[in-house]
């Protein structure tokens, strides 16, 4: 251990450390330009400067390049630093007279104003050192047609942050120096708009000055990454964590666009993790894990309102998707609660449109159960955060649940309106003023029996339920049927309605058709029973219909062996005889429809019977 | 107490089952010895007469061979029902229809055209054919009818047991003729022959492996087959695991697959769909094409499947024939 | 040939009968499908449940068609989607062979069918009923029991002979 | 098979035979009994009670030709075989060589010789039952002896008991050659489009060499009880070349390059009656030559020589009619290939006047001369090296269009005929069995028979063995059917008066 002080306090701490460190952790503040917890100490802006005790004799030092020693005494603010310090700030704000960090530096160290100054008024005494000429060759703004980084004087203090950042962190090297004392420069290689350039914006956000404006570097406005969960409504880092209530709750890193899975470098985000969690040479595993039961809850997918064109989504900023909205008035989405629409304005008027790819030949043909009740809920909190004007555009209010009919109920008391007719269309095309720049729902109103046309701000689509998109690979993967429309299918509707055709695979949830949450809960419940029931058990019944070998009468001709789908037949070797796995057998049938001597029966299904039932069928 | 009496008779057949019988050697000797052999046609004249004046089920076992093809032969075949206490179809023709069965997927009239119209040899411009009644000058000769259908024996009266084989060894036969005699004899309607399928004594069975599945099938002219292998394993059509056995898989030791000349098991009815079933389960193509180019190995499913059991298989015959011929018409 | 009903079938006005096959899991499923969905098909076919297609033995389809069918239908589960793997590929290739033995036995191919009807396909046990039914009645009646009597009618004449118990020796 | 075995054997075939004779006695009609291979004769008398016109009919007809169509043709060797279980061989050999032609394959060496050779044991197998217990008979024991006795006991009591074990063993050694190669002896299944399914292991040879020189031993001493027992005897001289058993018709056999008998492979050469050859054709040639004609009381066909066209039953120089089997086949060859066949062969005309010979019962003899030469071949052949060698068969690669095989069945020139798709599948086929191309000469024989034997209505019992002579000579096995075993071609004639009423019915003893 090594002891030391700083400003009389006594310090005491492990060996290898920078006082500059140290001092922070005292809590003792050092101003700095340079120093970057993700960058090696450098030492090149010198406002760490500090006045060092030891054996006797001082010296001043960058406390950021100084490593702690035994007995150091050090003096962060004694008049001589100060001294230095101003006489620093002067000559940066010399060069850059315009930049705010310094001169709110300046002040800090109490300059009033910058002797220099007058370098380009033409009064002062010269003192013939000639600099004023060449600071004078420095224009003070970037020329046009310049890269940017081709910083001017009143941006760039040199700290050479950027260039590192660049080169040593990120490895991507679009930054570097040209010239050298007063010409030295931060720019792109011959000036020229950097290829090698990701615009990962590194470069400028580290930019204690804020000289450096990315879009010069290279051309190219930066990727923005939509938030999956805000459905594009807010973006998201390369790192992040996926929703609020995601669980486990922990970041993930979105390899497409993480730097270091393109150049490598970075990493900033493990720096500044305190618990060093993050582990960028993770790989995607794939773990198999046996199991008694499978239960199958692999849910839907909604629509995609863009099916239906006539209703304007991704065509009219104004035409939100249910769900949109759902993130819109939720108090954690991109909003925070407040309903803005993509321009910025509070909707006065807004359109939910019901049965949006629901109990539509075009789309789909089934009701999907849960939009009525979701646009009511949205309905009321619209109307809660925007005070609007709401209008439902429903074919029949479907509201069976518990309490359900008694919210429809109040909505209608808080004066929601709610149209009875199928809406035709949403345009922009105004017929008369009071439509102007707003969004106009065609609709004929069935209980009015006329066609009305109402202009609203915003525009809800009540999007219906439909199978995932690889709800098939699932089915063929668990070996399970599906209906018409592409939900799975149970094994009877009524007695087995969590069963498939698969013993030990159960359903549950809107994977198996559309339905609410209280009624997915109670599914999963009766799934997670029938899975219990069965695992308790500990094995499955055996299928009665099993096939099984005449002993005495087969041949042994080996020709059922390979037919098999389950590997149930074996020759046995010792008998010479083919032998059946009735564990392994699952009934099909196959082997005693392909045994040649007819030595193979299957109970429930014997020839016999299947010859005697033919019979009868043709018996009249 | 007399000897027990036995007849052989033959129908329509080659003679082959007959030199089975006399290739009993020493064995039909011992038979000889126990049994009185009232009627032998090719072996001994007799007369029609002596047979029908004997009491019915006089004879204690008629052993037939041949299909039933013309009126004669059904005729004799009732007679002998009536005079056998035991009436026992013996080789593939009598149990099965054997080979002539093959002719019930053409009608007569097809065959009696090619004979004495279209055989390439032939010089019949008058088209001159055989009459069932021919008078010349007052002289009138006949000629028997032929049917329409071949029949297996069982098709035309009830027949007690069955010896199959085309022809039926002597080993089988001396089983049969002890079986008779020691009247230790099997439910009535037995085949005198093992239940089992013939891959069971094949000596090649060892060698066909058990994930056996067909890219291909070969005709026998198209290989060298090897000579310990299984033809099946060699991709070559062998009816063995649809055939009972008994006949001491001569055919593989001639280096031949088996073409199920001894029938099914009692437990199929069919032999020929039983093994199409068996054989094509097993092809390994999935794609509808190239299932239907591996099948194209295989390119006369009836003279393959059902070479000795066509008149007694489910369809008996082509379904599409005329019923019969205008006994009128004549030939 | 068969295109005039037999004179067997001549009163009551001959109905195509229709023997099919259906596996347990896809279409005997989609046939109850059919009927709850209440869809009607012709009332000719009748249904016997196997637990796969590949348990349809070739003995089945030809002694349907002996004992008296004038079509048979199988119906089994979609490629890939077999209960039990493969199955229906097993019946397939069977089939295919199947139809060639038939073809050269008189038997038109058109009489026999193998069909792929997944458990959600009522409507589509309905077509190919309705169209095998169709196809079978354009081709009129198969009736093998009634051919097979026709054939043992030149049996009939002796029988009476023997009957009469004047039984001789047939030629001269 | 041992003696003891021997013994009970001839004690069993003697109470066997006797049984037989006993059912003879009561014997007085026989139905048909065999649709294919029945012999039936009517004979018609005028008013001074003699013969008007004798009808030898065969009341068989054979589908074969039809239902080949559309089988693979590498299965006709199997299928064709089922024409007859006694000469599958000829049918199979003969149906393998058309395969042949049909692939343009030729078997190899080591191929070719097992068929040969197989077919040489067959040959004599066949000739030797033939000779010992089916015609041989007839002369061993004596035309004139009574019916019960012209039978293999009688031979054997003849002969002697050594040589009826000898025959049976022989016979019985001989067909398990034909196992050993084709799997079953009837049956058998050895033929493929250029060659055999099955080689000859060498550590089998030294038995076969055996059985080849006893084979050769046995025909010898045939032909020296022959001789001792039939040449020796001039009543039975006189009685084969008696005017009721001759007839001027032209002979078919196959010849080798140098016009020597061959069995197996050669061309056809026919003669006329006196004995200049008419024409000498390849088997493909066989439809320009060989014509069928049909009457309408028979189903079996009438062959003929196509270039002559049909003449009717008429012998003579011009006459279109031929007869095959061994007398032919020693008429239209100019010799054996082997020595002692040929010196056998030599013998033959000198005694009998020279060539060619038409005493239809010196069939008997020139079968025996056969018998020695299919003898000596087999000797030969398994002592040929190239026969053990594995290299049987040749696999096919031409398409397939059309084949005719030909080989010397037993009973005559047996002709196979195919012509299929380029898939090998029949499309037509063409089979004229050993004893159609004999079916015109033994009518002929049969009626001639009848009309110098029946006169004034006077008709004998032995009127028939007489006539069945006319016809066993030829070892008639109608449409190559049904050949009598240890017994006679069943044979029933019928007789009718003026008015045409039947007179008289006999059956064959």
């Amino acid at each position: 251990m090594i002891k030391l002080a700083i400003n009389g306090k006594a310090i005491t701490t492990e060996p290898g450390r920078t006082v500059l460190e140290v001092a922070r952790e005292a809590g003792i503040d050092i101003p700095t330009l340079c120093s970057h917890e993700s960058l090696p100490p450098y030492g090149s802006c010198r406002f760490c400067i500090v006045e060092v005790a030891q054996r006797g004799r001082t010296r001043m030092q960058t406390s950021c390049t100084l490593p702690v020693g035994e007995g150091m005494e050090v003096q962060t603010h004694s008049a001589r630093v100060l001294k230095i310090r101003t006489i620093l700030v002067e000559l940066m704000l010399a060069r850059c007279p315009e930049s705010e960090v310094l001169r709110e530096m300046a002040r800090e160290v109490g300059v009033p104003h910058c002797r220099f100054e007058r370098v380009r008024g033409e009064k002062s005494p010269c003192h013939h050192c000639k600099a004023c000429a060449l600071v004078a060759e420095m224009p003070l703004q970037t020329p046009d047609g310049l890269p940017s980084t081709f910083v001017s004087r009143s941006g760039c203090i040199l700290c050479g942050m950027c260039v590192r950042l660049c080169d040593d962190v990120m490895k991507i090297g679009a930054l570097g120096f040209e010239g050298r004392g007063m010409r030295r420069r931060v720019t792109t290689p011959f000036r020229e708009p950097s290829e090698f350039c990701i615009t990962c914006g590194a470069c400028s956000s580290v930019c204690p000055t804020g000289a450096i404006e990315l879009l010069r570097v290279r051309p190219q406005a930066p990727r923005p990454i939509p938030a999956e969960f805000e459905l594009g409504l807010a973006n998201r880092k390369p790192i992040y964590i996926p929703f609020p209530q995601a669980v486990p709750r922990v970041p993930v890193i979105d390899k497409e666009v993480c730097v270091n899975f393109m150049t490598g470098g970075c990493k900033i985000c493990e720096d500044n993790c305190q618990a060093k969690a993050i582990d960028h040479g993770q790989q995607d595993r794939i773990q198999e894990v046996e199991v008694g039961t499978v239960i199958v809850a692999t849910g839907f997918k909604t629509v995609d309102p863009r099916r239906m064109a006539y209703y304007g989504y991704g065509v009219y900023p104004g035409v939100y998707s249910a769900l949109e909205v759902e993130r819109l008035v939720n108090a954690s989405g991109p909003t925070g609660g407040e309903v803005r629409l993509r321009d910025g304005r509070t909707p006065k008027s807004v359109g939910i449109i019901h049965c949006v790819g629901s109990r539509d030949k075009k789309t789909n043909r089934w009701c999907s159960r849960v939009c009525c009740m979701y646009s009511l809920k949205l309905a009321h909190l619209l109307l809660e955060h925007t005070g609007a004007e709401i209008y439902n555009f429903y074919i029949d209010m479907r509201t069976p649940g518990k309490g359900y009919e008694e919210f429809y109920d109040k909505l209608l008391e808080e004066g929601v309106q709610f149209i009875r007719g199928r809406v035709g269309e949403v345009t922009d095309w105004a017929m008369t003023p009071d439509e102007e720049g707003k969004l106009v729902i065609r609709v004929e109103d069935t209980l009015a029996g006329f066609v009305r046309r109402i202009p609203v701000d915003m525009v809800v689509l009540s999007t219906g339920l439909e199978p995932q998109a690889d709800a098939q690979e699932v089915r063929r993967l668990l070996n399970m049927s599906c209906g018409s429309e592409g939900f799975f299918l149970e094994r009877h509707p009524k007695l087995a309605p969590v069963n498939t055709f698969t013993d030990g695979v159960f359903l549950a949830g809107a994977c198996q058709g559309p339905r609410d949450i209280p009624d997915t809960v109670a599914q999963a419940g009766a799934a997670a029973a029938e899975a219990m029931v069965l695992i308790d058990k500990g094995f499955t019944e055996q299928e009665p219909n099993t096939a099984y070998v005449l002993e005495n009468e087969c041949s042994g001709c080996k020709s059922c062996v390979p037919l098999c789908p389950y590997s149930a037949i074996t020759f046995d070797e010792a008998k010479q005889k083919a032998a059946i796995n009735e564990a392994l057998c699952k009934g099909c049938g196959t082997c005693a429809a392909s045994c040649p001597s007819g030595s193979i029966g299957q109970r429930l299904f014997e020839d016999q019977e299947v010859f005697s039932e033919i019979d009868g069928v043709l018996a009249d | 107490m007399a000897k027990p009496k036995v007849a052989f008779y033959w129908c329509a057949s080659c003679g082959g089952c007959e030199e089975t019988v006399v290739d009993l050697a020493e064995d039909l000797l011992g038979v000889v010895e126990q049994v009185d052999i009232v009627l032998w046609p090719v072996a001994m004249d007799f007369k029609y007469q002596a047979i029908q004046a004997m009491a019915d089920q006089s004879i204690t076992a008629t052993l037939l061979n041949g299909a039933i093809r013309s009126s004669e032969q059904e005729e004799m075949a009732h007679l002998l029902r009536r005079k056998s206490r035991f009436l026992i179809a013996y080789g593939s023709c009598a149990v099965s229809g054997g080979i002539p069965g093959l002719a019930n997927e053409f009608a007569l009239e097809q065959i009696l055209k090619f004979n004495y119209e279209q055989a390439p040899t032939l010089v019949n411009e008058s088209r001159t054919r055989p009459q069932l009644k021919f008078g010349e000058d007052g002289r009138e000769v006949s000629l028997p009818a032929l049917h329409e259908v071949v029949r297996s024996l069982d098709q035309v009266v009830e027949v007690d047991y069955y010896v199959p084989g085309c022809p039926p060894t002597p080993k089988i036969t001396k089983a049969a003729l002890g079986a008779l005699l020691e009247g230790k004899l099997p439910p009535k309607g037995s085949v005198l022959a093992p239940d089992v399928a013939l891959c069971e004594e094949c000596p090649r069975k060892q060698s066909r492996p058990v994930d056996l599945s067909f890219s291909q099938f070969k005709r026998t002219h198209q290989l060298l087959a090897n000579p310990e292998l299984c033809f099946l394993a060699q991709g070559v059509v062998c009816l063995g695991p649809a055939t009972r056995e008994g006949c001491g898989s001569q055919c593989p030791a001639g280096n031949m697959p088996c073409t199920g000349c001894f029938g099914p098991t009692s437990r199929v009815r069919d032999q020929g769909l039983k093994i199409l079933s068996a054989l094509c389960a097993d092809i390994a193509a999935k794609e509808e094409s190239e299932i239907n180019r591996v099948l194209e190995g295989i390119p006369d499913p009836i003279g393959t499947f059902h070479r000795y059991g066509l008149a007694k298989s489910l369809l008996r015959r082509k379904v599409d024939l005329p019923a019969a011929r205008d006994a009128k018409a004549g030939l | 040939m068969n295109a005039i009903p037999s004179p067997a079938s001549t009163t009551p006005p001959w109905r195509p009968r229709i023997v099919a096959f259906f596996c347990n899991w896809c279409t005997y499923t989609a046939a109850d499908l059919a009927g709850v969905s209440r869809l009607k098909y012709a009332s000719n076919v009748r249904v016997i449940r196997l637990m796969c297609s590949g348990r349809v033995d070739p003995q089945f389809i030809v002694e349907a068609l002996v004992k008296g069918a004038d079509g048979v239908l199988i119906g089994g589960c979609h490629p890939g989607d077999c209960h039990y793997v493969e199955g229906n590929y097993k019946m397939l290739r069977r089939f295919r062979m199947l139809q060639r033995l038939l073809q050269s036995m008189g038997i038109e191919p058109e009489r026999v069918r193998l069909e792929w009807i997944s458990a959600a396909e009522g409507e589509k046990v309905k077509r190919v009923v309705n169209d095998l039914t169709e196809a079978v009645r354009k081709l009129g009646p198969l009736d093998l029991p009634q051919k097979a009597a026709d054939w043992d009618k030149e049996l009939a004449e002796l029988e009476e002979k023997i009957q009469a118990g004047e039984a001789a020796p047939a030629a001269a | 098979m041992n003696s003891a075995t021997q013994q009970t054997w001839n004690e069993g075939a003697a109470r066997a035979n006797a049984a037989a004779q006993n059912q003879r006695r009561r014997v007085l009609i026989e139905p048909i009994t065999r649709l294919e291979g029945h012999g039936k004769i009517d004979i018609f008398l005028d008013d001074k009670g003699d013969v008007e016109r004798a009808y030898m009919q065969v009341p068989e007809l054979r589908g074969f030709e039809v239902f080949c169509l559309g089988r693979p043709a590498e299965e006709m060797p199997q299928i064709t075989s089922r024409i007859c279980g006694v000469c599958p061989t000829a049918h199979h050999i003969a149906s393998a060589k058309a395969l042949d032609d049909l692939y343009q394959v030729q078997p190899p060496a080591a191929g070719r010789k097992i068929r040969e050779l197989v077919y040489n044991t067959f040959m004599l197998e066949d000739h030797a039952l033939h000779v010992f217990v089916l015609g041989g008979p007839d002369f061993i024991v004596g035309p004139e002896a009574p019916p019960e006795q012209r039978n293999i006991v009688g031979v054997i009591q003849k002969v002697g008991l050594e040589a009826g074990k000898r025959v049976i063993a022989t016979r019985r050694r001989l067909r398990e050659v034909i196992a050993y190669f084709g799997g079953k002896v009837v049956h058998p299944v050895l033929g493929q489009p250029g060659g055999v399914s099955k080689a000859l292991n060498p550590k089998d040879l030294p038995q076969l060499q055996q059985l080849a020189q006893d084979g050769l031993d046995f025909a010898l001493w045939t032909l020296a009880v022959f001789k001792k027992i039939v040449l020796a005897n001039p009543e039975y001289l006189k009685f084969i070349v008696s005017e009721a058993y001759t007839h001027k018709t032209c002979y078919m056999g196959m010849v080798d390059e140098h016009n020597k008998v061959n069995f197996y492979d050669g061309k056809i050469r026919v003669v006329d009656c006196n004995g200049s050859e008419v024409c000498k054709f390849a088997a493909q040639q066989y439809l320009d030559y060989v014509a069928e004609h049909v009457e309408p009381w028979s189903y079996m066909k009438f062959t003929f020589l196509k270039p002559r066209g049909w003449k009717g039953f008429v012998e003579g120089p011009d006459t279109s009619i031929y007869s095959v089997a061994p007398l032919a086949r020693l008429n239209a060859a100019d010799g054996m290939a082997t020595p002692k066949a040929q010196a056998a062969y030599e013998e033959f005309y000198k005694t009998l006047g020279g060539k060619p010979a038409h005493h239809t019962l010196a069939n008997h003899w020139a079968r025996v001369i056969e018998m020695i030469y299919a003898a000596e071949r087999m000797h030969e052949l398994v002592h040929d090296p190239e026969i053990t060698s594995p290299d049987v068969r040749r696999l096919p690669t031409a398409v397939p269009k059309a084949g005719v095989g030909v080989v010397e069945a037993p009973r005559g020139t047996l002709f196979h005929h195919y012509e299929t798709d380029e898939n090998g599948l029949i499309r037509k086929a063409n089979l004229i069995v050993a004893t159609g191309n004999n079916a015109a000469r033994i009518a002929m024989s049969v009626e001639r028979a009848a009309k110098s034997l029946i006169q004034g209505g006077h008709v004998t019992e032995g009127l028939l063995n007489k006539v069945e002579m006319a016809f066993r000579a030829y070892d008639p096995c109608l449409g190559c059917a049904t050949h009598s075993l240890p017994g006679h071609l069943p044979l029933r004639v019928n007789i009718y008066g003026p008015q045409r009423n039947l007179v008289r019915q006999l059956v064959q003893e």
